[in-house]
């Protein structure tokens, strides 16, 4: 109880959150929620990196009234992980609509969203 | 039975490797040298309020210009594969929408276009800018389409404002190499007075291409999806 | 003078917040899902509303923001309802035992008797 | 103190909704649920200061994401029958 700080607990649930993420990926069947598992494994790491930028006790990367000039070095948490992480969302969606729009386009194929159906490069 | 064991395994094993991560974590109490560069010297040399604005747009430009290459690419592909022929729209049958959802609708979208401009004008001073300005432009498309199904959206407009936005990005860049320290250095301009809008030399311009592209590509990823719906 | 607006203010929040839990808690209790949009809605909106009033008279300095905010959530929150609501008829999901009157189903009746009265 | 309570509290709901995401047998409730896995994340974001990031994973995590998913369903349901 005596280090248990906000960024542990963040650190930990994205952890979790990604090893859910790879088990939804490995397990399921539908192709639907095989999505579904790739967007909470890119939330993870997301949470992930923002977290261990994290410095206890300061505030936003913003310099207003709340900050004091003279000492920004002593006064904000680290930019680059957030400057990472804005671009990655994005990223992430865009890649989800692509795998989204590969769903669509095999259903029209074989009007089947099994995986198990789709054993054309098996071996 | 040996499938499952093995999915066990791998999950066992990316359990390891992440728990390298927070084993030995206790949180950080001090910034490293490359971040207490930038918080410390930031405000001087770009001249942004938002530090995160200056890594994004100043200090990683180049990397800036990949990812937004990346979401174009992506864009582009996603209207290659729903390609709808000309003839073909709306054959299905639409529902009359409410007055009351036609009536707000109509009042809400200007006003949520309206904030996503204020947001990515703003990006060096507030939290905000590019990227959320453009999220915030293709959800006000969404609603549109959501409450008028039958309205179409001019396909010129989004590609015009997409390519026109992204070649003016890279020219500003190289304009950069020409006229000042490098690629993408924002003392084109002059840097202004700190915490005014009209400060931080060329990143407020820099950012109202990224979220005019950045909106211009999702509203095209978005619309491709909403016209294929009315294909048989 | 500032005292007693930020009591007043003080006591407005908390109102709002007993408000918000009634809506919530009529989310649970209603029987059928027209009531619990109707519980949602009506009690989160005023809730809301008291919240940000009760705001606006503790910190004087953010009126314009906050006046804003009302007009927004004004406009969006009985229109986001409406439309569930409306869409719910459509796929018929049933009502409750104890309903009355069906006005969304009499209503386009009487809407195309009139049309037909305006005609002739 | 009240930070970390909800952190906590979130965190929690993180992973009982991830879960559900995962493993709920209707697709529909699914996608809902990673909706409001994202949601919950902005507000940790929020939390890490971090308000940049905490905008854009709710206009974008939330908003466009579960729409496209819901595009494509519909798309796939109106094939079938």
């Amino acid at each position: 109880m005596e280090n248990l700080n906000l960024e542990i607990i963040t650190l930990i649930t994205g952890v979790i959150l990604v090893l859910i993420g790879i088990w939804g990926l490995l397990t399921q069947k539908n192709l639907i929620k095989i999505v579904i598992g790739f967007t909470l494994f890119d939330t993870g790491i997301h949470i992930i990196m923002v977290s261990i930028g994290y410095v206890k006790n300061r505030t936003a990367p913003i310099i207003d009234q709340s900050v004091n000039i003279n000492d920004v070095g002593n006064s904000v948490v680290d930019p680059v992980p957030q400057a990472l992480v804005l671009t990655a969302i994005v990223i992430g969606l865009g890649v989800t609509a692509l795998m989204l729009t590969y769903v669509l386009k095999m259903y029209q194929k074989r009007k089947s969203l099994e995986i198990n159906n789709y054993n054309d490069l098996k071996w | 039975m040996v499938k499952n064991s093995l999915i066990f395994i791998v999950l066992i094993g990316f359990a390891v490797l992440l728990a390298d991560l927070f084993v030995g974590f206790n949180g950080n109490t001090d910034l490293n040298t490359l971040a207490n560069h930038y918080a410390v010297s930031g405000p001087e040399e770009v001249g942004s309020a938002n530090l995160v604005t200056a890594v994004v747009v100043t200090y990683r430009g180049l990397d800036t210009l990949g990812e937004v290459t990346i979401l174009f690419l992506a864009a582009a592909i996603v209207s290659f594969l729903l390609k709808v022929e000309a003839g073909a729209s709306l054959n299905r049958k639409l529902r009359s929408t409410s007055e009351i959802l036609d009536t707000a609708s109509r009042i809400l979208v200007p006003v949520i276009f309206l904030f996503g401009i204020y947001v990515f004008i703003n990006g060096h001073l507030s939290p905000g800018g590019g990227f959320q300005g453009g999220a915030i432009i293709a959800s006000g498309l969404v609603l549109m389409l959501l409450a008028q199904p039958a309205k179409e959206v001019g396909h010129k407009l989004i590609t015009l404002v997409e390519s026109i936005s992204g070649i003016s990005f890279v020219l500003i860049g190289v304009a950069g190499v020409l006229f000042a320290a490098g690629f993408l250095d924002n003392k084109l301009l002059s840097l202004g007075k700190f915490g005014t809008i009209f400060s931080a030399g060329v990143i407020p311009i820099i950012y109202i291409f990224v979220g005019l592209k950045v909106g211009a590509e999702l509203s095209g990823i978005i619309t491709n999806l909403h016209e294929n719906q009315n294909e048989a | 003078m500032g005292n007693i607006l930020e009591i007043i203010g003080a006591v407005l929040v908390l109102l709002g917040s007993v408000f918000l839990f009634l809506g919530a808690l009529g989310l649970v209790r209603m029987p059928d899902l027209y009531n619990r949009i109707q519980a949602g809605t009506k009690a989160s909106t005023l809730g809301t509303f008291l919240t940000l009033f009760g705001l606006l008279l503790i910190i004087p300095e953010w009126w314009g923001k906050l006046v804003l905010l009302m007009t927004f959530i004004l406009i969006t929150n009985p229109v986001s309802s409406h439309v569930l609501a409306r869409a719910a008829h459509y796929i018929k999901i049933p009502l409750t035992d104890k309903t009355v009157a069906d006005l969304l189903n009499k209503e386009e009746t009487t809407y195309k008797v009139n049309e037909e009265i305006k005609n002739e | 103190m009240i930070n970390l309570i909800i952190a906590i509290v979130i965190g929690v709901l993180i992973l009982i909704m991830a879960i559900i995401a995962v493993h709920h047998k209707n697709i529909v409730v699914g996608i809902i649920a990673a909706g409001v896995v994202s949601l919950f994340a902005s507000i940790l974001y929020l939390l890490l200061a971090a308000p940049d990031v905490a905008m854009t994973e709710a206009a974008i995590g939330s908003g466009l994401s579960t729409i496209i998913f819901f595009y494509v369903l519909n798309k796939i349901k109106r094939q079938n029958g």
